[in-house]
């Protein structure tokens, strides 16, 4: 009969049960009792406040001898029988009062002997058909033992229906037996565990008197720990041998200090066999070494762990278990072959992974991964010294003595040959330890394991680190690249974390490596990183130097080594006076870099590209960056965010009435964020860049200060970029620098302007203007010409002799930049227009450009024809244009001929101011009568400007119509017949006289009276035709027409006035159709002469007594 | 969320005082040496600084220790000792009378001011505790007593301690108000 | 006694190294580079599980077959790192512990020197000389 | 040292040595350049913390950090606690302190507004420079409406 959960226990602690009496009732159901007692728990209370637990007790069942009968109060009860069952089925009273009380009373008495109290009696009742009708007898046996045996413990006696019929009805006595059978079973069991717990304890008491001794101790405390496994209380039973564990570390840590521990002399015998931990079901022999006794423990700790579901605390057990081991041996000086050691603690280790792997749940790995990382590694570590010592490590050939040792070391490990599918740690190591390319795999494979749970749980450096095992694993075996990559992360690692000195050693291994992999790019670039790291001997760095500047002599194509710590830059400084630099001059910068290269570098070549600036970024950057004019470190290194200095400032908020409402401060920051430090490298190209003043540049360990210059040859806008020092085809190149440095190239182009010298030009004298030549920022070609083409009616020269041209070509001549030069220029317009054009081709302009240059003539002129009935006068006026009156003289008036001329004040000279007007008068002297040609006037006048300037004409031509005088017209105004005076309001005659002066074809007229509305108003008709036959001349025709004055006082007479009448039907002799109404034609201004212009008639008021009229 | 008001600190606050005034002190400084690129000036601007305390610190000490004018150099002494217990939480020794018994020196063993500082090399020569002279000069000032201080020996240029020298000059009359140097 | 003493920085850079034994530096630079990991293991672990990390004292970091390491770290993000002999049974947590506090209350002088820039490593002679004797366990 | 009549003479002649210097820069009046009154405070505050926070338990977050400051750093500087601290849970917390020593000394009321702000920005510097050391980057401004009252904005960067 087993137990539920016996893994591994050796030795069955279950509790004995003797039985007495009918043993053959007992045997009928012996089976269901050993089944039935451990499937239910029950409550387990114990002294000394312990808390209450539900266990699971089983039980094994002996017959009762009284010879083995313990006594009660042994301490090793446990290991005795502790309670007792007396079994019968007897009903029948009588036959109980005849034998089978005695023989009860004969059991306890024995019993009582050695005070022994656990004890049960059990009645197994039979029912069966035959008794069924029978009434019960009064009293059962039952009662009688009771009655006998047990007056006041009346639970030590029980009935109980045989289960074995009838199970329905015998169900329940059933389960009563078993619970009180459970019950009474762990009371007993309860106080054989305390007993030995005592026991125990005083033990331990004893530990340091003489002749003590652990392993005796050991197996007391470990069969405290079996009972609780038992049990089920794996928890305790953890904790009895984690005292054990305790107890044993601090009596080897103290060591032996006196004979009291001379136990401890037991486990110093050598080493001869290092199996490893056999977890899992495991005995411990009589007389164990250290490691076996400390592997048996742990295998214990690590069973009680997995059983209470513990897999991650066994695995972080593990480690600190082991180093106690190796401690502990090297303690008790413990002899061991080589590598004896380093076998088991593999063995274990890997044994701990397996375990962790097979209890593997998947949301617990997470928890073990933290622990089981450090174990491949360790198992990795311990392998590759075994490799070391067994000379399995690549490159190498074991000697024939690390065979020897590879046999001696796999005869210790013993055989512990796992599943064929997977092989057990022993097996594994066994074969690394033969064949070398499975050692090889087999490290590689655990090195991996160990860096991937590394990563995973988030260590990465860790990981890291074994990574750099790993490299140089690589590197032995030859594999240069996959030992370069590990230690390319590591030195990634090693410079995010800020570690130089880690680092510094990482750049010697990474030179190493592509040395051996001849990969000169990249081992230049470590050689440089190498040299230049202080953290390293001074020697050292110079080999690498030298090794450096060797390969970098035998480069064949160009390589680029970022600057990093190699060089740093301290500063840069724009040495020209603004950022805006002519193009043509040249940039001056002062760049300081310090060098951490332990020798000088002779550099043929040291430049600073210069990036272009897009126009886009230029407007908004403009402000930020291009006022820098120097870069210090402090700029150049990126600072500690949380160590900024802010810009604060007070501030003020007021109200709409302007008064005060807070106070306080404000930041006018607004990024705290980290600027990035790394930059890319290379990234700009030196096609535009400035370069060192003095080549080539001996480049000394510390600060130099380098000039570097450019000529600017390119306009536009430029950020100092990158620094490159050339080194043969070696450029050692630095991060672009933060965009703050920007030189701005301009030029000025020449100009040419064309000035007026007066505010206005005149036309038709010749006046000076302005050339004016500004050179730019660079000088123009002196050959280079400049050529002006005019308009029509314009003309110009330079310098007074030459004459006067339209075209004009002249040289610039040499002339400094920036100088400006004037030529005086000569101009002349017509008078015909006012607009003139200069065309100036000049050869840094890509077109010609055309000047509008606008003339004015001196003055104008007007003309006026004048009649006086038969006689006419001609009036010209003038009026000066230029701001300096002009004076004019000799004014002519030429009629061709056509008649006399006689001028009225021709003959002076007068001034005319500008703006003003002066009339020269002539008279016509032609004979009435005669007919009138077109007289083609010319009026000319001799005009200067000044005294000094000589007299020029001008002229003024027109033509003078119809100035002959056709018509006389008369007016008048008489008062109504009967009073001799005109007055308002009283209807006076207008009389008109219209005579013909000589034959005309007009045969009739029309006359309009215009008169002024306010002033009079006409009567009647106002207008009327008259007709002329033309037979009597100068006898005029009259009409009367009635007006009215409006007002009093001399009143201009009513306008009249007289067109042509052309009657309709008179048209068609003109225009091919005929004209169906009349028409009106004017007359010209000489051919009607209107005497009674600027007549007069006076009117009265009228009359005050209404005398009527 | 508001808190109750508590306005006891777990902290013993007499030290945090000191530490506080010492670390300020050391943050000026520091600006100050930022500011002006001359060693000497910063010396002497913290002396000005400490004229300008001492200025007002003697009307409180006055008004605390309700002690009125000192009779003699001695009994000025004693005083400013007490200030420095007061202000500084350390007691000088008053020593080094010159025979004229005009001049003395204060000797402390450790000074608050400096304990935590370490002078750059580029500073060796900066008067650190200058604030001091400045103070006591400022102080006794507006008592109508025209003295010098200056500093004798200082613990941050690695002497056994730090020592402040006082020499007294004359009476002012006491119409004279205390104006600038 | 420790064997090692190291200061590491906001950014996980040293600020200070001080070894007995200066041959051995570069090793246990290695060794408590990696237990960088572990600090800020358990320092996510403490912001996770609350309360139970609110100790400056981490306690053990890790342990080799030669050496324990130690980790604290301050408020301010400071770590300090001790190692320790494996052999050594004569510090306790308790020993360590106070060790960090002494070695805590140096660094908080040395940061009160205004002409110290937090974040730049720590040169000072006495400082060095403190740590020593703290080491050596002679103050 | 007994009492801190001596801080408060310190602070008042940093401030004056500032705008002095300020004054002989020739920078705008207008709005008062603080800058390096508030960096003072900065690099004594970051320097302080670390020595009050020695003996001190790990924070748990920034919330209890705030009130740390508005607690015990507050009492063990300025004799008293702030008065109310609030915040939006997403960065932004308000300590309010209903009598700032600083301003108490000017007579309160409107009257010197104007020059308050020289008063507060010292102390704004002693915050941000804690919290900085605390890794907690911020933004620290200060307002004050009617004196002795003031507001301190604290805005914790979050990159």
């Amino acid at each position: 009969m087993n137990g539920t959960i016996d893994i591994g226990l050796v030795v069955d602690r279950r509790p004995l049960i003797t039985c007495a009496g009918e043993l053959e009732v007992f045997s009928s159901i012996e089976d269901n009792l050993a089944q039935a007692l451990p499937q239910d728990s029950c409550e387990w209370r114990r002294s000394m406040g312990r808390p209450i637990r539900n266990v699971h007790i089983g039980a094994n069942f002996t017959p009762y001898s009284s010879k083995a009968l313990p006594k009660g109060t042994q301490w090793d009860l446990i290991r005795q029988p502790l309670f007792h069952i007396y079994w019968t089925e007897c009903t029948d009273v009588d036959i109980y009062k005849s034998t089978l009380r005695d023989d009860i009373d004969g059991w306890l008495k024995e019993l009582n002997a050695k005070d022994i109290t656990d004890w049960l009696v059990v009645v197994v009742e039979n029912y069966d058909g035959k008794r069924t009708n029978k009434l019960l007898p009064r009293t059962t046996v039952l009662d009688k033992i009771r009655a006998d045996f047990a007056p006041k413990q009346g639970d030590r006696c029980i009935s109980v229906i045989n289960p074995g019929k009838l199970e329905s009805r015998s169900a329940d006595s059933w389960r009563g037996l078993v619970s009180r059978i459970r019950h009474l079973l762990l009371v007993s069991y309860a106080k054989a565990v305390a007993r030995l717990e005592d026991y125990v304890r005083q033990q331990r008491e004893r530990r340091n008197e003489i002749g003590w001794n652990f392993m005796q101790y050991f197996q007391l405390q470990e069969e405290l720990a079996q009972v609780l496994e038992m049990l089920g209380l794996n928890d305790e039973a953890l904790v009895q041998y984690d005292e054990l564990d305790a107890l044993l570390s601090q009596f080897v840590a103290n060591g032996i200090t006196s004979e009291c521990v001379n136990w401890l002399g037991e486990f110093q015998k050598p080493l001869e066999r290092w199996h490893g931990l056999k977890l899992g079901p495991s005995s411990l022999s009589k007389t164990p070494s250290i490691l076996e006794l400390r592997a048996y423990l742990y295998a214990k700790q690590a069973q009680m762990l997995l059983l209470t579901n513990k897999v991650w605390e066994m695995a972080s057990r593990c480690l600190p278990f082991l180093h106690t081991c190796t401690r502990e041996l090297a303690i008790l000086e413990i002899k061991a072959p080589p590598g004896a050691v380093a076998c088991w603690l593999f063995l274990a280790s890997m044994e701990v992974l397996q375990t962790c792997d097979k209890f593997n749940h998947a949301d617990e790995v997470e928890e073990y991964s933290l622990h089981t990382a450090c174990l491949w590694e360790y198992a990795s570590q311990k392998l590759k010294y075994l490799g070391d010592l067994c000379g399995l490590m690549p490159g190498g050939e074991p000697t024939s003595d690390q065979l020897h040792t590879v046999v001696g070391l796999s005869a210790g490990m013993g055989d512990n040959p796992g599943p064929a599918n997977s092989p057990s740690p022993t097996d594994k190591l066994k074969s690394a330890l033969i064949h070398q390319d499975v050692f090889n795999k087999t490290y590689l494979e655990l090195a991996e394991l160990a860096m991937g749970t590394y990563k995973h749980i988030g260590r990465l450096r860790s990981a890291r680190l074994v990574g750099r095992e790993v490299a140089s694993f690589y590197m032995s075996l030859g594999q240069h690249q996959k030992s370069a990559a590990f230690l390319g992360d590591l030195l990634r690692t090693f410079e995010q974390d800020g570690w130089q000195e880690l680092a510094a050693q990482t750049h010697l291994e990474l030179a190493e490596c592509y040395k051996k992999a001849g990969d000169v790019g990249k081992l230049i670039r470590s050689c440089a990183s190498v040299s230049s790291a202080h953290e390293i001997d001074n020697i050292i760095r110079w080999t690498y130097f030298d090794e450096m500047t060797r390969h970098a002599e035998s480069l064949d194509k160009s390589l680029a080594v970022p600057f990093e710590n190699i060089v740093k830059i301290v500063s840069v400084n724009v040495l020209n006076d603004e950022n805006v630099i002519m193009l043509d001059t040249k940039v001056h910068v002062e760049l300081v870099l310090e060098s951490n290269l332990p020798r000088e570098l002779v550099c043929e070549k040291v430049d600073m590209s210069l990036e272009a600036v897009e126009n886009k970024e230029t407007s908004k950057s403009n402000e930020k960056y291009c006022k820098g004019r120097s870069l210090s470190s402090k700029d150049l290194k990126p600072r500690d965010p949380m160590l900024q200095r802010l810009k604060i400032q007070r501030n003020l908020d007021y109200k709409q009435d302007k008064q005060l409402a807070s106070a306080g401060i404000v930041s006018k920051f607004t990024e705290l964020r980290r600027k990035d430090s790394t930059q890319q490298v290379c990234s700009s190209e030196f096609a535009h860049a400035l370069e060192a003043n003095k080549l080539p540049l001996r480049l000394s360990p510390g600060l130099n200060v380098i000039r570097l210059s450019k000529l600017a040859d390119e306009t536009g806008k430029f950020y100092l970029g990158q620094v490159a020092l050339h080194v043969g085809k070696l450029a050692f190149v630095s991060a672009t620098l933060p965009h703050r440095l920007a030189i701005e190239v301009k030029e000025e182009k020449p100009t040419l302007q064309l000035n007026k010298r007066t505010p206005t030009l005149i036309s038709g004298v010749e006046q000076l203007m302005n050339i004016i030549l500004t050179v730019g920022s660079h000088p123009i070609d002196p050959k280079s010409t400049i050529k002006l083409t005019s308009s029509r009616g314009l003309s110009f020269q330079i310098g007074a002799d030459r004459p006067l041209a339209t075209t004009l070509e002249f040289e610039v001549g040499a002339k400094p930049a920036y100088s400006s030069s004037r030529y005086a220029l000569r101009v002349l317009a017509d008078m015909l227009g006012k607009e003139h054009h200069v065309t100036v081709a000049a050869p840094w302009a890509a077109k010609p450009t055309a000047v509008t240059l606008n003339f004015t003539p001196p003055l104008t002129a007007a003309w006026r024809l004048h009649s006086a009935r038969h006689r006419k006068w001609v009036q010209v006026s003038l009026t000066g244009q230029c701001e300096q009156g002009l004076t004019v003289r000799e004014a002519k008036l030429d009629v061709a001929g056509v008649c006399e001329v006689d001028g009225k004040n021709a003959s002076s000279s007068h001034l005319i101011p500008n703006g003003m007007t002066f009339s020269f008068m002539w008279e016509l002297l032609i004979k009435p009568g005669a007919d009138s040609p077109t007289i083609k006037a010319e009026f000319s006048v001799s005009y200067k400007l000044d005294e000094d300037s000589e007299e020029r004409p001008y002229r003024y031509f027109f033509d003078i119509n119809d100035y002959q005088t056709l018509y006389l017209l008369d007016a008048d105004v008489e008062p109504a017949k009967g009073s001799e005076f005109c007055r308002v309001g009283a209807v006076c005659q207008l009389r008109l006289a219209i005579a013909q002066t000589r034959a005309s074809r007009e045969r009739s007229l029309m006359y309009e009276v215009l008169a002024e509305q306010s002033v009079w108003a006409v009567c009647g008709r106002t207008a009327g035709v008259v007709g002329f036959d033309g037979s009597e001349l100068e006898r005029p025709q009259t009409v009367a027409l009635d007006v009215m004055p409006l007002a009093s006082g001399h009143l201009p007479l009513p306008l009249v006035r007289i067109s042509k009448y052309i009657p309709a039907e008179a048209g068609n002799d003109k225009h091919g159709k005929g004209d169906t109404h009349p028409r009106l034609e004017p007359f010209s201004p000489g051919q009607v002469y209107n005497a009674s212009k600027g007549k007069q008639i006076h009117v009265i008021t009228p009359v005050s007594d209404g005398h009527p009229t | 969320m508001v808190i109750m008001s508590r306005s006891t600190s777990k902290f013993d606050t007499k030290k945090v005082n000191s530490e506080l005034v010492t670390l300020t002190y050391g943050a000026l400084v520091a600006q100050m040496v930022k500011d002006l690129e001359n060693t000497d000036d910063v010396s002497k601007q913290l002396e000005r600084l400490g004229y300008n305390m001492g200025i007002r610190l003697i009307e409180d000490f006055l008004a605390k220790t309700n002690t009125g004018r000192c009779f003699d150099l001695k009994d000025t002494a004693d005083k400013i000792q007490t200030a420095f217990k007061m202000y500084l939480g350390v007691q000088p020794n008053v020593s080094n009378w010159s025979a004229a018994g005009d001049e003395f020196s204060f000797i402390l063993d450790s000074n608050p001011l400096t304990d935590l500082v370490e002078l750059p090399d580029d500073l060796k020569s900066l008067k650190y505790c200058n604030l001091i002279c400045g103070a006591i000069r400022g102080a006794l000032e507006m008592v109508q007593l025209d003295v010098q201080s200056w500093i004798v020996q200082d613990q941050l240029k690695g002497d056994q301690n730090t020592e402040i020298r006082v020499k007294f000059i004359r009476r002012l009359e006491d119409a004279m108000p205390a104006g600038e140097e | 006694m420790a064997v090692c003493v190291a200061i590491i920085g906001k950014d996980n850079s040293p600020k200070f190294f001080a070894c007995l034994n200066p041959d051995e530096e570069l090793s246990f630079q290695y060794k408590v580079l990696s237990s960088l990991d572990v600090v800020e293991e358990k320092l996510s672990a403490g912001n996770k599980a609350g309360s139970d990390l609110r100790e400056l004292y981490l306690g053990m970091l890790y342990s080799l077959e030669t050496h324990k390491i130690y980790g604290y770290v301050t408020n301010t993000k400071i770590k300090f790192i001790i190692i320790v002999d494996s052999t050594n049974m004569v510090l306790r947590d308790n020993e360590i512990r106070s060790m960090f506090r002494k070695i805590h209350s140096e660094y908080a002088d040395i940061v009160s020197n205004p002409f110290y820039t937090p974040g730049e490593q720590i040169c000072s002679k006495p400082f060095l000389n403190n740590i020593r004797n703290i080491m050596t366990g002679t103050v | 040292m007994s009492d801190d009549a001596l801080f408060d003479f310190l602070h008042s002649e940093i401030v004056n040595y500032v705008l002095e210097r300020n004054q002989s820069q020739n920078k705008d009046a207008k709005d008062e350049d603080l800058s390096n009154i508030e960096y003072i405070g900065f690099s004594t505050g970051y320097r302080m913390i670390e020595r009050l926070t020695k003996e001190m338990p790990r924070f748990k977050d920034e919330l209890e950090t705030m009130k740390f400051i508005c607690t015990d750093f507050w009492s063990a500087i300025y004799k008293k606690q702030i008065d109310n601290l609030r915040t939006n849970h997403q960065g932004v917390y308000v300590l309010q302190d209903n009598a700032f020593k600083f301003l108490t000394r000017l007579s309160s009321g409107k009257q010197y507004l104007e020059v308050a702000p020289r008063y507060v920005s010292f102390t704004c510097g002693i915050i941000r420079g804690s919290l900085a050391n605390l890794n907690i980057n911020c933004l620290v401004t200060a307002e004050v409406q009617n004196m002795p009252s003031c507001k301190f904005h604290i805005q914790v960067q979050r990159t």
